[in-house]
Order: structure tokens, then C-alpha cells, then sequence
């Protein structure tokens, strides 16, 4: 089983954060996993997204072409990648900031307001811890809740500056 | 009988730019584009952009612009000016830019006296590459790649730019000043007038230093980064008019 | 004492920096609740009577939001 | 099973460095590569190396022209524009025989370009974008655990044959995190001779590219630098071959591409299509005679690039029958589609 | 007819440059091109135009790139090291489609070398040796009068396709004296309102080579870029046969080389035997359809250069038959053998 | 009993040199080797040759040596030293390497206060290109490329390398000398003499210009290049000491 | 017919100059010519020399492997080009600098003290000239006496100062 | 007065620049009408009783031609 996730918002949402405590709480449950930032056409103040594959087998490819799990928390994200999207896949989108809904049928949307939930647990920058919950909900073969929690610790300690600007 | 007063600049474009909250790119950018529209020449002047968050800066501005590579504005102004010699030319640049990679060519083009006006950013860091140290960069400082903060010892002092060109014998015009506070922005306004002024009268080359914020990657905020400015760079480097040549006149 | 004018700030151009309400002589300018579409706070006017109208906002703001009007 | 960290390829390649014991680090910061000398400036003092922030990247090689001559293991890494700028530098120590290693963790060009990871800096490094007849050894790492690995040969490679060995990674490489082992050093040592220590109980001597005098020095510089090269050609190839042996369409990419071509093999294959993927790990010496006996039996050959078709190529002078080679490749920093590539392969059947 | 006068290799580039309208000159030192500076120092100030020594190659290019912007024909000139300092420049110039021409005198290498006439720079100068996807084109004169001839054509292909151009020349040819008829201006004009003069009567504009956003505009560059190159592939190529009707074996060779290879061909048909010569005068747009389609039916093609083999790979890459292609090289500035290459050729007898 | 003095150096090779009769660059490689021997310490020093016409200097010093690329003699020079610690690092260098091409180099080596000694020969011309404008030479001076004398207006004056070095922090020691006669011959190889003592010590970096004859580039005869030097070049570049740090203590 | 002529000796012996003028003047005369200074291996205070072919026909290659003319101003040059000439060559020795005799028997060898002849003629610089002098005494194939001398003038205000420098 | 050393000039390591006879205090010392094999004339001593050994034709020589014997 592989699943390919991309989450995306603004740039200081913490969005490569997220990403990369997916990918470690599923590595250390066993899963082979791989993460890319996005560090491309963005720029300070423009809008940011990670590439986080999980899965049981080797991967091929750490790149998403087609992602099977999107997670949105700001409008530009939901329509750059919404169309990209797998058949079948999952979409969390962060109604806080995004007022418009999905237009694909072939996929199953969780509507979810990330920051006002984040915001009730203190602060307003954890919008995307918010989303990582409501999706192992979701997706279970991803990693345990305690997985995700003790990554949490091990991510935080290892940020501590944004390396991925331009030029 | 209301008057707008602090319009928008004709020579700023509405584009919004990329910089950071409370970068002090944005507030130089706005300073260049009144002083373009007082002098009323932005139709002849040429922006010269760099390598560094203000590499876009051709975008914000509504002037004819060019790019130049990392560190080599200065001479890539002198090849433009003398092609289009009634043109005012322009080379914004960062600290990096202009003393790190490109210290040959800032000073080889003051030393020439070249008919143009650099206008030099200096936020004490690398600020588009996330925060590495710059010649700049203060003693102690801390930054990506002086984890330990910077160490006089194994690296040396802080660069002076003003200093340095004030060695040389053409420059016409060579100002320090900085951007943290009402009084020096609008000295600094003035500064950047007098150097264009200069260029228009074909006075040969002027060099505006502006101390400014990267509250980004000095991990302080905004108001906190002006505070620094005053506090911790202002003593290292004096503000003060180093030469103008025009005065003495 | 009447106010001398009022400063126009774009909220969609601000960057929330706090500059301005930093460097207000009056200390007339706070930070909105409210975000703008790219989820930042901005200055609002708290006290309209006291704006002497000294543009110390404008001058300081690095995105050029806020402009001046003379009564 | 070892200990797995999810690391980031840029961080784990220079951790590999200084397992390989590589002691000093001299670079200059540049877009996706920046973790690099943040990691050096913070590991190199602990392990009693140094780090230095050179002033440019003609600095930063000139630095390392004079660690290496000095006798240590040095590094430096950039992207693209940078490496232009070290072409002189690069030229000068292959001239004069002196190892290092240099990563360039390409961006989309030309000039600045952008800063999405891209393989436009192949022709540059495989036929030396510096002047005169000189090689340097490029490796092609395809994801965080190799860059690691391969960083470990790289030391070793550039001291046995004292040449440069440039690894040539893509932005997506160097920013990508995945599970990685922490390589062990080689063991191998190296003398080194011929290293600046001071002329003391021996002959003074001297580390030059230069020779003027007498009139066929250069050209016996040339001929020696050559004949290195013809043995590092026979004994150091690398490559990798994924369902090569019943492929009908063989993909030949490198480093990121190649992941993604390895995608393109597996999907392919679930619909019934037979291909495989060769994947060079070193791009000089290119794998040609490998290349050249897996495909002569095979209906086509798919060049797969993030360039405008560059080791394609090599791909061409290593194949003999030219007309089964075909290309596909993006530019500027875009990446391959596996979309894309299966459609192709398709139209060939 | 015209009246001849005994002319330098590099005089004669420098005046033919002048002859075509070429304002602007910068430049830095270096043998053996030192004429070039030297002649534009005396005679630009003359013609209204300037002259001025940068401090670097580097400052060079980019006064060149600056000039060029401002719409003025612009021209530097180098040999090999100072040619690998300008690669980052010359990309940043394709990249932002700006036109110049560029003269790299080469000197044998790697690094300092020596200071004898070679052609170890092709590469660099056929395949960038900076960063990112692009091409200049590349002019290989092969005599004085044909050096001041191409310099012409130099500066009107340049701003017909907004490109830079290079004229490839070695030691030899620089520093060559012949008689010369002073070239006539082509007559051409190209207008650039690409130009930046100022925003007056018309939208700012700006030249880059970088594209940020939209995420695919630099991808968007880079196939408008390879349309030009497409473009000048099909529409520039230019080549001299010599004798290859009925020779059983051709040479291919440019500049001071096959100057040499031309004086074998003669002396080979003095001995009964049946050589010719094709002569790329562009190397880049090469001349690879020609060279197949006069090669397919030859017993031999045989590459002569003073390198290790460089334009020998586009001789490979075109003939439809590698097997029958052989390689006859000197290294480091020595010059092929007239005695050598009719020995080899007659080897295949 | 005769006794000789001024024997051959130790230091020196017997190596017969490629330099012009009466150049500077014999007599400045002399006074090296002198003291090294007086130093003892010929056999830790290693030399790094700039490209000019000092490009062999390698083989004429008894010492190992080292080839940097043209004007990147102080970044080599920085890599060796950081390696070597305990060894004794030379950069030599012509004015056209030191302050053209490598001006960024010069300025930087000098701030980080780098360990090493630089020895810059000053003879106000590229000598080894065969007599092009250099950054130090002077007004009205004709050369290959200022064939109408050294046009200040157009390219500026002639830059003072010791006067813009000394802006800098780090530097311990600079002096500026020169070789033109007897006096000044024995002037210059004290300076050398404490500024390579200095870095025995470990005190950091020094810096030693050396005002230097070029007859065949300047057109005249050795005799007369040394006068040339007394009358034209000393004026505009003092001879004197700008720092020494040791004597400050 | 086709002259390879070499000329050959120290550096400041004037030897490019000379072959410079060989060339204008049998220009002038309307013959093809190409003149190549060495300026390779030689350094300052080494040997110069340079290759002047003069012909009826175009010139294939102005580089000569094999000279028909030889002009030795130094002893070194006698023993670097001696053995490269071709059989029936001519070979001009100056006895002033050179003791050494020729050793090829196959070619015609001609000693003159050139220094002298030309101290004599008040300037110990134009040993070159004599050179010259002599040589188309015995090969009026390449020039007439006046042609050499009216291209004397020519060549002189064509040089100012050497530029085959190194690096 | 009796000489206090000599001048010893290897003639062919000279180059014949003249600054050793231009910076003799006592001013014996002059070109030689021999050349030495590359061409180049070079100092002799023309006055063997005067010279007081001061070094200083040694130390301007930029060849290291001369060394100095002192009585
Ligand atoms: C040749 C080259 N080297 C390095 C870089 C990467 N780079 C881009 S901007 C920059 C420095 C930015 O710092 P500064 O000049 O101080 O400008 P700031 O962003 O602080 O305004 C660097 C190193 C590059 N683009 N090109
Ligand atoms: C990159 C590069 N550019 C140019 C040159 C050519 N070059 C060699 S030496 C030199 C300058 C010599 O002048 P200077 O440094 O003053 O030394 P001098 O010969 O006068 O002692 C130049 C330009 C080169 N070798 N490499
Ligand atoms: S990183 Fe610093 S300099 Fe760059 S935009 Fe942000 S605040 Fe401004
Ligand atoms: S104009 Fe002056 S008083 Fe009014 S809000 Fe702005 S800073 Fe305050
Ligand atoms: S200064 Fe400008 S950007 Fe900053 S908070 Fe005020 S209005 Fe917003
Ligand atoms: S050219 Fe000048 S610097 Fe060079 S060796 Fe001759 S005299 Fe000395
Ligand atoms: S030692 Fe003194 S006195 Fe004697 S020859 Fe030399 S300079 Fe003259
Ligand atoms: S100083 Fe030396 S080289 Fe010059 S003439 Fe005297 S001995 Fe000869
Ligand atoms: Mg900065
Ligand atoms: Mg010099």
C-alpha cells in the first residue's frame, strides 16, 4: 500500500513542518517514506507545499504526481491541486481560509476549520497539527496518533530556521 | 477641503512585493520611487537589480530594469551607463552583493568615478539564501552559517563600506544612513536625492549606505529589528555624509 | 482637539509588521482581530480625534498601505 | 537492522563527508544547496575541522585548491551559477592533479534561471565547462541513502587518482528527506606525497597547472592526465540496471529522473509493457559499453532528462544504432511526467 | 584589385569588429589575444566609440552584458582561462537573449597551461560550459581574412537572433600575420525595442534571464530558446569542402588544424592518394547533415584536432557509421603533423 | 683573512630567472631568501605564485610552492594555511593580481585577518602581458591599453592598496617600500623581514607593497626606471609604514 | 614555389620583426605570405623565433615542420631546428654568437658574422638585417633588395612594443 | 687607500642592467666591451684599490651576480 500526500498553504503555515512529522512517525513505525518541500516557484509571502510518500515498499518515486491524500489550508492550494488528484483520494480542506468547496466527485472532502480549532488549543500557527489529526483519523495505515506525537518533539528539535528561500 | 497627502508613488508599481513584514527593501523601494517622481526622470533611469531578495526589485519599480549576476551590478551599470549615457543609472544591492561576492566591482567602479549611483542595502545578512553571515554581519551575530555567532577572531570585523570607498578618490558623494525610525528614513530619502541629483548633473558616481531590517532572519520582529538597528549597528557604523563633493564646492 | 487628517490603510496590502503603530507619535494605531485574505492582522485607527495627520505611519510602512488624508 | 534517521539529502551528504573525514569545507551559500554549509558550520568545529564561509565561489574553490595541496580532505558544494563560476578553478586543479570533491546540487538555468531542481549542468560537468582537455569524475546519486554513500567513494576516488570528483545531484536530491543509515567510512587511506608541507629533509616542490617550458611539457601534462583517465574509464564505471534483461524499451535517467523513470518501469509493466530502466551512478565515465550491449538486442531506447537532452548524448555515442534512441526530457526545473513517459513508450509498441 | 595589407590575426578582428559597427569594447589582458585590447584601446576613441579595461573577466562580461542591454554592438575577447571566468555571464546573456560576440583566442590548458595556440575549448564553447540549457553560436575561422570576414557576420547574427556569438580562433590564428582586405560592412540593421532606454512613451521593461513565477515560465524560456536554436540549426550552418568528391578518406578539421590537415590532403594527392578536407566554419549550428551525407559513402573520416578529441564527438554523433571514424590529435598547444596525419592516412590503405 | 659576504642564499635556487634586465621581481625574490635563511625557516614556508611575471617564483624560492589562478593568490593562500597551520605562507602578487582581478580576494583575506603574509609588488603595469593599465598606474602613464596616458577622468586614479587595506580591522602589520637603490632595498627587507617574523609568531595577517622597476613595459632603462620610481611613484605612494601592531604593544 | 623560412634566436634579437619584413616585402611583391611569431614555449630572456612561408600559390598551412630556409641567430636555435630542415635547405649561421658547426651534410650552410656586419654598420640590434640581407642574395625568389628595404620602413612603424608575451 | 674586498660578478648570470655601476658609491665600476654568451655585457671592476666593500652593487642586483669578498 502507498500513499502519496501533498499539503499545502501558505508559506509560514508550517506546511514542510507537517509533512515531515508524517513522514517520520511512519518511518518509525516501519514504513518506507520519503519528503520534498516544495522550495520552487514559491517565494517569501507565497504559498508553500510538501510531497510526503508512505508506503510498504520501496518507493520509486519520492515526487506526486497524483495525490492520493491532499490537504489544503489556504484557497490557492485547493485549486492548484485539487485537479491532480487521484479518483478515490482525500481531500482535507481547511475552511478557516477557504470559503470555496471542492468541485470533484470522484473524491471523498473533509471540510474541517483547522485554525479555529488550532486557535482554540493556542495557537494559530499549529493550523496544520490540526490537520495531521483529522487525517490519521481518516488514515490509519499512515501512523499511530502516539507515532505522530512523539515525531512531533523529534521535528520541532530539528527545525530551527526556514532553508528553503530562493536563490 | 481634503488633500491626499503620502500618495502612491507613480514610480512604484502596484505589483505587491515578495519581501517579508517589515523589510526595510520595501520602504528603500518607496523612498527611490518619490525621489524619481520629485526629480520627475522615471522615464530615463535604468534600474540596475541584484542578486538578493531584491532581485525583483525591476518589478516594483516603473522603470526600465536589467538583471545582473551576484555581485556584478556595479559593472553591468558601467557597460549600460556608457551606452545610454543620458540615462541615470541605478545599482541597488545587498550586502552580500555588494562587498561579499562583488567587492571587486564596487570598488573598481567607485575607483573609475563611474556616472552612476549605487544605492546599498545593508541588512547585516544574506537575507534571500535564509539568513547565512555577511560581511556585515555583526560580531556575535548569530546566522545560519555562524551558528556560534560571528567570531572576530577566526573570520574578522564587520565590514565598513563607506569607509572603504572613502579611500578612493573619485566617488563625488558617499552617505551613510539607515531606515528604522521616521527621522532616518526621511534622511535617507534625502540622501538618495542628492546622489540621483548628482547623476543628473553628471557628477560622476555616489554611494548611499541604508542600514534596514531582516526581521526574518535576525528572528526578531519587526519593531524589535528596528531597535536593534539603533542599538546594536548604528554605534559599529557611524551615520554620517563620508564625502559630497557637491558641498564642498 | 480635532484631528488633522486620517491615514487610508489598505488592509489587503499589509503585511502586519506593526511599524506603523510602532512609530505613531499619538499611539492611535492597534492590530485588527480580524485577518486579511492572506490571513494577517493590520492597523486600524483607534482614536480618529487625535491624527495630527504626520504621515509617521505612512513613512515607516515598507508595503506602501497607508496614505494620508489632509482634512 | 542500522539505525534509520529521516535526513535531508543535502545533510546527510555532508555528514557522509565528514565520516569520510573530510576536515575542511569552504563554500559560498546559494539556493537548494544552503543546508550544506549550515551543516558543515555547525559539525566541522566539533569534530576539530573548519568551516569557512568563503567571499565567492572563486574564493571558495581557490580555498580548496589550497586545502587539497596542503594534503587534506576538502569539500565544496554550490548550484549551477556558482559552478559556473568555479570552471576556472575546477580546470586549474585537474591541471594540476589535486583531489577534491564538489557537489553541485543543480538548479534550472540558464543564467539564474530559477531555483527548482533541474540536469542542465550535465554537459558542464562530463565534458569539463572549464577550459582545456580535462575529466573529472562525476557521480550521479538517486536518492538520500546513495548521495550519502557515494560521498564516502567520492573522497576516495579523488585521492586515488588525484582528480576532482564532482557529484552531481538535482535541487529535488538535496531537499528531499528520506530514511537513511549513516554510512561507515571506507577504511581506505591515501599517501599524499606530492602534498605542500614544507621542503624539509627532501626537495623542494611545486603544485602547478603551468608548464611553459620545455616545449612539450604541457602536452606530456596532457598526456598523463589522459592516460588517468582511460584507467579510471575501465575500473570505475557504475551503473544500475532495474528489468533490463526481457525490456523491449529500455529508459536510461539519472538522479531524480531516474525515480521518476523507475515509477514509469513499474506502472508500464503492471499494464503489460516490458520496460526497464538503466540508471548511470556514474556519469563520467559514462556506462557506454554496458549501454551499448544491454540495448543492442532491444527495440528502443528512452533518454529520460530534466535538461534539454544532454547525456542523451552520451546515450547516442554509447548505442550503435542510433534511430531507436529517443528523448524526452523537461526544462527549467519542471519535472518529468510519469504520465508522459508511459505514453511514449506506448507509441513505440 | 583591392589593396592587401599584412594584418595579425587579432588586428584584423578588432578592425573587422570596428568595420561593423561595434561601439563598445571590454575587456581584460591576456595572451595571446593582447593585440585585441590593445588595437580597440587606439582606434575606439577614434570612431567615437569606447574602450575600457575591466578589472576582471568577470566585470568584463558584465559591462558586455550591461552594453548590450543598452542596445549597443558590444564585443570582449579572452583566451581559455579568462573564458571559464565568463561562463556564469555568458549564461546569464542566453539566458536573458541579449546578443554579443565574444572571442576566445585559446591557449592550451588545463588551468594556466601554456600560451601556445589550441582548441581544448570547444566543448566549453559548443555545450556551455555555464549553467542551464543554451547554445551561442560558435564561428571557427580559419585564416585572417576569414577571421575579420566571420567578425562581421559575428555581430548580425548576434541581434538577429539575440544571441551571443563566439568567435572560436586559437594562439596560431591570433597571432598569425596575412594579407587582408579590410571586410565591407554587411548593411544589415536590426532594431531592438527590447532595449532598455528608459520607460518613455511605453510600459517599463525588463531584461532577466530568471523567471520565478508562473511556475512553468522558466520551462516557457527554455522551449522559446531551443525554438531559436532549432531555427539557427536549420538556417546557418556554414562548411568548406576541399576535395571530399572523390577521396576515399575525409578530414574534418577547423581553424590552424585544418590548415594543417589541408597541407597533408595536398601532399597525400601528390602521393596518388585520395583525401579531402570538410571544414566546419560554425561549430555551433555544426555542420552534421553535411558531414553525413558526404561521409556515408568514404572508406574513412578521420578527425583532426589540437585536442583530445572534442569536436570529434560531433563528428561521431553525425556519421551513420562510427566504426569508420578515427581520431588524430595533439594536446597542450602542440600542432598535429603534417608527416602524422599522412602516415595515418595512409594506414588505411 | 677574506671573509664573503652577500653570499648566495640558501633560499634561493640557482635557477637562472626569466625576468627583463633590472627587473624588480630578482631583487625582491633576493631579499626573501635572505630571510627565510636569517629566519631559518626556509623549510616550513611554503609559497603561493600568483599569475604575472612572478609566476615561477616557485621555482627560484628553495621552498615548496604552490600556482593560484590569476588574482585568487590570497583565497589559496587561506585554504594552505588553515591546513598547515604551523607552516609559513607567502602570497605574492603584482599589482594587476592583486588589486584587479583580485581585489575581492585582497580586501577579504585582509578583513578575516588571515595568517599569512602578502608581498605585493607594485610596478604599476601588467608586466608579464606585455605592459597593459594596471589599478596602480598613474596618471598619464602610457601603456598598451591607455596609449593616450592614464585618463583619469574616464578611469579613475590610481588605487593605494596599503591606504584601502588599512581601513580594515584585522591586519597587523602593512608597510609600503620599495626597491629603487640602496636604502630602500634594505628598507624593504626589514619589512619583510617583520612582517614574516610577525607570522612566526602567529600574529596574524601582514602586508608588504613593494614600488618595483618594470623597464621593459615602462620604456626605459633600468637606471632610469629606478629614478622613475624616486621622482613619479613615491610622491603619489608614500613610502611608510601604515600599521604594525607590534609596535603598538 | 614555395619558401618555408624560419627565422631564429634570442628574444630582443629582433627576429619577428625581421621575418615580418621578409613577409611585406614579398607581399608586395605579389606573393602569398603568412608570417607566425613563436610565442609559445619562450619566455622573456629565452629564444624567439618565427615561421614566414612565401609562395606563388595560397598557403595550405602557415606552421612549418620542415624549413627550405634556416636563419640561426644563436647557438640554441642551430640545435633545434637543424635536424627539422628540409634536404637542400638553406641554413644561414651567425658566427658571431655561434661556434658551433653545422652537422647536416644534405643542405647548403652559409657563415656570417651578422653581429659584426651589423656593429659595423653602427647598431649591434640589426644582426637581423644582415641577416636578411644575405639571405636574399642567395634566394631572389622571395624579395627584391628594395622591396626589403622600402618594407623596413613599414614594419618599423608597425611595431611599438612587444606584445608575445607570456600568460 | 687599500681596497677592503672585491666584487665578485658571475658575468653569466648577468643580465647587464647597469643597476650595480649606478648605485656604486665609489664609482668603479663600468660595462665590460665582451659580451657573455647570451649576448648581454656585464660590470667589471675598473678600480680594484677603491672599492670598500660596502655591498651595494650586490644588493640592487637583481640576478644575485655579484657576491662580495671582503679582505
Ligand atoms: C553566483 C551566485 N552565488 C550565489 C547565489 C545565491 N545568492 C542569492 S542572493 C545571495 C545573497 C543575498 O544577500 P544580500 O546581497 O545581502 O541581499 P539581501 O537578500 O540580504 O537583500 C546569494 C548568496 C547566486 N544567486 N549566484
Ligand atoms: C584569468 C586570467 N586572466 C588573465 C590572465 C593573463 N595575465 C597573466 S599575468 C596578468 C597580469 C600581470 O600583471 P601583474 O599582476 O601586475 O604582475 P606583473 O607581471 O606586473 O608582475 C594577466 C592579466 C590570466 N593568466 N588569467
Ligand atoms: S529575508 Fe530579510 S531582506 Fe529578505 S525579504 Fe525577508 S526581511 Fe527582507
Ligand atoms: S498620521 Fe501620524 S498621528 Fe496619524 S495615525 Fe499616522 S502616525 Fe499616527
Ligand atoms: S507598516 Fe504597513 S505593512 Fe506594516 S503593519 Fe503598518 S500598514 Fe501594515
Ligand atoms: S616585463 Fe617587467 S615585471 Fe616582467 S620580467 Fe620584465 S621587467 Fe620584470
Ligand atoms: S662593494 Fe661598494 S664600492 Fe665595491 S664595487 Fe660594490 S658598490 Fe662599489
Ligand atoms: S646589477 Fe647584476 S645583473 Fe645588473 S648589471 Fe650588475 S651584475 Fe649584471
Ligand atoms: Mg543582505
Ligand atoms: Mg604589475
Amino acid at each position: 500500500m502507498t500513499e502519496e500526500i501533498i499539503v499545502a498553504g501558505f508559506g509560514g503555515q508550517g506546511v514542510l513542518l507537517a509533512g515531515k512529522m508524517l513522514a517520520v512517525a511512519a518511518m518509525r513505525q516501519g514504513k518506507h517514506v520519503s519528503h520534498i518541500p516544495s522550495y520552487g516557484a514559491e517565494m517569501r509571502g507565497g504559498t508553500a507545499n510538501c510531497s510526503v510518500v508512505i508506503s510498504d515498499e520501496e518507493i520509486a518515486s519520492p515526487t506526486i504526481e497524483h495525490p492520493s491524500v491532499l490537504i489544503v489550508l489556504n484557497e490557492p492550494s485547493l485549486k492548484k491541486f485539487e485537479k491532480t488528484m487521484a479518483p478515490g483520494g482525500l481531500l482535507l480542506v481547511n475552511t478557516t481560509l477557504i470559503k470555496a468547496k471542492a468541485e470533484r466527485e470522484d473524491i471523498k472532502v473533509v471540510y474541517q476549520d483547522f485554525t479555529d480549532f488550532a486557535r482554540e488549543a493556542g495557537s494559530d500557527k499549529s493550523a496544520n497539527m490540526a490537520a495531521l489529526g483529522c487525517l490519521i483519523k481518516e488514515k490509519n495505515f499512515i501512523c499511530s496518533l502516539e507515532a505522530l506525537i512523539n515525531a512531533l518533539d523529534e521535528a520541532v528539535s530539528q527545525r530551527n530556521r526556514r532553508f528553503n528561500t530562493i536563490n | 477641503m481634503s488633500k491626499m497627502t503620502y500618495a502612491f508613488p507613480q514610480s512604484l508599481s502596484e505589483t505587491r512585493t515578495h519581501y517579508c513584514a517589515g523589510c526595510g527593501h520595501g520602504i528603500v523601494h518607496k523612498l527611490i520611487a518619490q525621489v524619481l517622481d520629485e526629480l520627475n526622470i522615471r522615464e530615463k533611469t535604468l534600474l540596475v537589480a541584484p542578486v538578493g531578495c531584491s532581485v525583483l526589485a525591476y518589478k516594483y519599480l516603473n522603470v526600465d530594469g536589467l538583471e545582473a549576476a551576484h555581485g556584478r551590478a556595479p559593472a553591468v551599470a558601467t557597460g549600460l551607463k556608457r551606452v545610454q549615457k543620458d540615462k541615470i543609472v541605478l545599482s541597488y544591492q545587498g550586502d552580500g552583493d555588494l562587498l561579499a561576492i562583488g567587492a571587486g566591482e564596487t570598488i573598481h567602479a567607485a575607483n573609475r568615478g563611474e556616472d552612476i549611483t549605487v544605492i546599498f542595502l545593508n541588512n547585516a545578512i544574506y537575507g534571500m539564501t535564509g539568513g547565512q553571515m555577511a560581511p556585515t554581519t555583526m560580531e556575535g551575530q548569530k546566522t545560519l552559517t555562524s551558528p556560534q555567532g560571528r567570531d572576530i577572531a577566526d573570520v574578522g570585523s564587520a565590514m565598513r563600506a563607506c569607509e572603504l570607498i572613502d579611500t578612493l578618490e573619485a566617488p563625488y558623494y558617499i552617505e551613510r544612513c539607515s531606515v528604522h525610525d521616521v527621522k532616518n528614513v526621511n534622511r535617507t530619502k534625502n540622501a538618495i536625492k542628492r546622489a540621483i541629483k548628482y547623476q543628473v548633473e553628471g557628477r560622476g558616481y555616489s554611494f548611499v549606505e541604508i542600514l534596514s531590517m531582516c526581521p526574518t532572519n535576525w528572528g526578531l520582529d519587526p519593531v524589535k529589528s528596528a531597535k536593534w538597528i539603533e542599538e546594536d549597528m548604528v554605534p559599529y557604523y557611524p551615520l554620517k555624509k563620508f564625502r559630497d563633493k557637491g558641498e564642498e564646492a | 482637539m480635532a484631528a488633522k487628517g486620517e491615514p487610508l490603510i489598505n488592509s489587503e496590502r499589509c503585511k502586519g509588521c506593526g511599524l506603523c503603530i510602532a512609530n505613531c507619535p499619538k499611539n492611535i494605531l492597534e492590530m485588527s482581530k480580524e485577518f486579511n485574505s492572506d490571513g494577517v492582522t493590520f492597523p486600524t485607527l483607534n482614536d480618529e480625534e487625535t491624527c495630527t495627520a504626520c504621515t509617521f505611519c505612512a513613512t515607516m510602512c515598507p508595503e506602501n498601505a497607508i496614505q494620508i488624508r489632509r482634512f | 537492522m542500522e539505525e534509520k534517521i529521516l535526513m535531508k539529502g543535502n545533510d546527510a551528504m555532508a555528514e557522509a563527508a565528514i565520516i569520510a573525514g573530510c576536515s575542511h569545507y569552504f563554500g559560498y551559500p546559494i539556493t537548494p544547496q544552503n543546508e550544506v554549509p549550515a551543516y558543515f558550520a555547525k559539525r566541522l568545529p566539533q569534530v576539530g575541522g573548519t568551516f569557512l564561509q568563503a567571499e565567492s565561489e572563486l574564493a571558495a574553490i581557490s580555498m580548496v585548491m589550497g586545502a587539497s595541496a596542503g594534503g587534506a580532505r576538502v569539500m565544496t558544494s554550490t548550484s549551477s551559477p556558482g559552478m559556473s563560476l568555479k570552471q576556472e578553478g575546477i580546470s586549474y586543479m585537474a591541471g594540476a592533479k589535486l583531489p577534491c570533491v564538489i557537489a553541485n546540487i543543480m538548479r534550472g538555468g540558464p543564467g539564474l534561471g530559477g531555483i527548482a531542481g533541474s540536469q542542465a549542468d550535465y554537459f558542464q560537468a562530463t565534458r569539463g565547462g572549464g577550459n582545456g582537455d580535462y575529466q573529472t569524475i562525476v557521480l550521479a546519486p538517486g536518492n538520500v541513502q546513495e548521495l550519502a554513500d557515494l560521498t564516502i567513494l567520492a573522497f576516495d576516488l579523488a585521492d586515488k587518482y588525484r582528480i576532482p570528483v564532482i557529484i552531481l545531484g538535482d535541487g529535488y536530491l538535496g531537499q528531499m528527506s528520506e530514511p537513511l543509515v549513516l554510512p561507515k567510512p571506507s577504511g581506505k587511506t591515501f599517501e599524499k606525497p606530492w602534498a605542500i608541507t614544507g621542503a624539509k629533509d627532501r626537495d623542494p616542490q611545486f603544485i602547478a597547472s603551468m608548464r611553459l617550458t620545455p616545449e612539450n611539457a604541457l602536452e606530456q601534462l596532457n598526456l598523463e592526465l589522459q592516460e588517468t583517465y582511460r584507467v579510471i574509464r575501465e575500473n570505475e564505471v557504475i551503473t544500475e540496471c532495474y528489468q533490463c534483461d526481457d525490456a523491449d524499451t529500455v529508459l536510461v535517467a539519472y538522479g531524480t529522473a531516474a525515480r521518476i523513470a523507475n515509477k514509469a518501469v513499474i506502472k508500464l509493466r503492471e499494464q503489460g509493457i516490458n520496460a526497464g530502466l538503466l540508471r548511470p551512478k556514474t556519469l563520467w565515465p559514462f556506462p557506454s559499453e554496458i549501454l551499448r550491449k544491454i540495448t543492442n538486442d532491444k527495440k528502443k531506447v528512452l533518454t529520460v532528462e530534466m535538461s534539454a537532452g544532454q547525456m542523451h548524448e552520451d546515450v547516442l555515442l554509447a548505442c550503435d544504432d542510433k534511430n531507436k534512441v529517443d528523448f524526452y526530457g523537461r526544462l527549467g526545473g519542471a519535472l518529468p511526467k510519469v504520465d508522459e513517459i508511459i505514453e511514449r513508450v506506448k507509441s513505440y509498441e
